[in-house]
This record gives C-alpha cells, structure tokens and sequence, in this order.
C-alpha cells in the first residue's frame, strides 16, 4: 500500500520535504514504517529513535497498524511554547 | 479558547476572554523570545506546528485541565512564524475562583504543552547559524551552519 | 515598579514593565472582584491603604522576591477606592529567564501581599449590607447592617 | 506624653475616627497602648487583641517603646489582593 508521511522541523529538512511517499506492505505497522525508513530514507536513521509518530492527530506506538486513509506524521521532540 | 496564529499575540484579548465576575483569580504566563540561552545569543525564532494535531491537543489540554481545576475561564494561544527577540511566543491564561487553582492549571498548561503540542521552535542565532530545537536529540551538526 | 491607585489597572502597562529580551518567561497574577463568596453575592468593593506602609511593605516584597528569584522585572500595582464585579483589584507580575521561577515568585508575591500589606477590603453585600474583611477578626455584628 | 494613633477600617469606623490622640507615659510600650485603649476605648476593646500595631511604617511588638514622634497605627488582620 502507498501511505503519505508528513515530516516537520529537522526531519522535514533532512528529509528535504515536507511529505514522503512510502510504498509498504498491506496492515504494515508503525514498528515496519520505521525499518522503513531506516533503510530507505538514510537522512532520517540519526533521528527515528527519537520521533514518534501520530496516526489521525493521535500519538501511536510502534504495534498501531497503518492504512493508505491514515494521516501520517513523524513528530520529531517538541519545543514549543 | 485555542488559537494558533502568525499575529502577534493580544495579550489583551486572551485576558478578556477569561475575565468573569465568576473568577477571583488570573493567571497569565507568557513565554518570550529570550535574548541568550546556554550563553549563545539569539536573533530571532522561527516556530512551525503540525495544525491539525496542535490544535486537537491544545483543546484537550484545556478539557484534561478543566477535569481537574475549577476553571471559569481558559485560553491557549500559540503564535507561529518568525519572532523577533521579546515577543510573547505561547499565552495561557486561566481563571479561577480561588487563586491556588490558577496558579496550579496555568503552569501545569505550559508545562504539558511543552511535553505534547507539535510545535517547533528554529534558533536563528546571532552568529548567523541556525538549529530545530528538539530537546534530546542531537541534531546533526551540517544543518547548524547554513551558508 | 510598585503603585497604589485609585484608577483601573492598565494590564497591558503592567506587562510592558516587566517585558525584556533577558527574559522567556512572565507571569501575570490579576485578583478580581468576585460575584460569590461563601454563598453571598457581592455587589462591589472598597479597598483602604495605610498608604505610606503598604507602598513600603509592597518595595519590601519586591525586594526579597528578587533575592529568591532571578527576577528580570517585578511589577505590583494595587487599586483602593470602589471597584465594580470583575474588576482588578491587584496586579503582580515578574519576568525571569525560566519560567518556573516567575510562577513560584508570582505566587509567592500575591500570598505574601496579602499576609503583610496593610490594605483593606470592604464586601457591600448585594443585601445591602456591608463588611470590612479581616481574617481572623469576628467583625461586630451592628457594624454589618448599614441603615 | 501625647501621641497619634491611626486607625484604619473596622478599627477606624468602631472609633468613629480615622486618628486618636492619646495621653500615655513618657517612654510607654505597644502593651501600654493595648491596655490604655482598651481602658479608654471601650469600642475598640473587642478587636485589639487580633490587631497589630506599626511605629513609622514597620510592624512592632509589644515590648516597642514609643515616642512622641512616632508615627503610630493601628493594623487589623489585612485583606488585600
């Protein structure tokens, strides 16, 4: 299945996008999406123990199954305020 | 009250949204681009936020503070973009009846909102470097300098 | 900056005064005048100084607040006179580099302000009665009817 | 000697006077002063044993000795804020 991630702060720039199109297998779970990503996108290893992910707005964990409707997003440590 | 905005934050405005005869007590922090953090000087602050989920988890803070302190009245605005040095980043104001209650939902709003709001803040130094502030994570020193 | 006065509180002109690039943090406490207390409905207030004193006792808690905290500004303004339901009565605000310190030292201001400060607060009750406040002290009951 | 006391909130309005001049011995003490009002002052006998007082604008006990020059005050409980 093809699923959108949307990247922000310094993993949109190492990324140099603000969205990848990752192309993985059916039920993949956000545990797969990172191995994903550590082989594929070789910008991102440094930083991917330190992200988390959010699925529709919601912080999720590695177990959470992705589908191609999910909103995406790789929240690298937050710093607002 | 939850907004996201690139205006310069109205402190007066956030103050009149939580003002009520209701309330004995308001209180208003303010977070400001502050000039020198770890001794390096900062020019400016760029912050950039996921929308969707910062405004969903701005709007459960004030639900999750509301659970646990008498509020009266409660706004959350966070500004976006470029800032220049001093001016106000975050605004949290919260009223109460008694002035305890206030103190304790008003810090314990900018401290979980620290921990859980997708925000991001971009050091523009003095020196002309520039650097994602993500407390934890050593952020890989090529995209310190910029050209 | 301390002040006594019979006008409404500028917040605004309170938050400029402690506003500063050395600062990333500012904490606003505003007391208002509450509709309920205990039960009974409260239609406005009179606030009385002993003004020598309390301006100095106000310089005196700025004074070890900023021996305690790392106080970037420190402002506490106090109106006497009328005041109509919601109004301010008292202003304390403070800026640090950290924010912790600027709650700690707000609340810190407005607990102590209210132990030590020789200001005074009258309820006119919306029975039409009236009643000086004073912790401790059981008011005596012809004072509380007024003909 | 003679001093001024000043009173402020319900102790000014049960003396029906924001200032008392009083009559009190030469080198006489904050507990001299409680003991002369309440002799004095029956009104005010009520209250004084929840008051403060201050000399020129610090708060004193009773051992203080007072002085004509003093400026003398009368400090119920205070409800500020």
């Amino acid at each position: 299945m093809n699923v959108t991630l949307h990247l922000f702060a310094v993993a949109r720039e190492l990324a140099q996008s603000d969205t990848l199109e990752l192309e993985l297998p059916e039920g993949a779970t956000v545990g797969q999406l990172r191995e994903h990503l550590a082989a594929e996108h070789p910008a991102l290893a440094e930083i991917l123990p330190h992200v988390l992910f959010a699925v529709d707005s919601e912080y999720v964990d590695n177990e959470r199954t992705l589908s191609p409707e999910c909103q995406i997003a790789c929240i690298p440590p937050v710093s607002g305020g | 009250m939850i907004e996201i905005t690139t205006k310069p934050i109205d402190t007066d405005a956030v103050l009149r949204q939580v003002a009520s005869p209701e309330a004995g007590a308001v209180v208003l922090f303010l977070g400001t681009t502050r000039r020198m953090t770890d001794g390096r000087e900062t020019e400016s602050l760029d912050y950039e936020c996921f929308a969707d989920m910062a405004e969903r988890k701005l709007a459960e803070l004030e639900t999750e503070a509301r659970r646990r302190w008498p509020l009266v009245g409660c706004a959350i605005v966070h500004r976006v973009g470029h800032l220049e040095l001093g001016e106000p980043s975050v605004a949290v104001a919260v009223s109460t009846p008694h002035r305890r209650a206030s103190f304790e939902a008003g810090e314990w709003l900018i401290d979980t909102l620290k921990q859980v709001v997708p925000i991001w803040k971009k050091e523009n130094w003095a020196d002309g470097t520039t650097q994602w502030v993500h407390p934890g994570l050593e952020v890989p020193p090529e995209l310190k300098a910029k050209p």
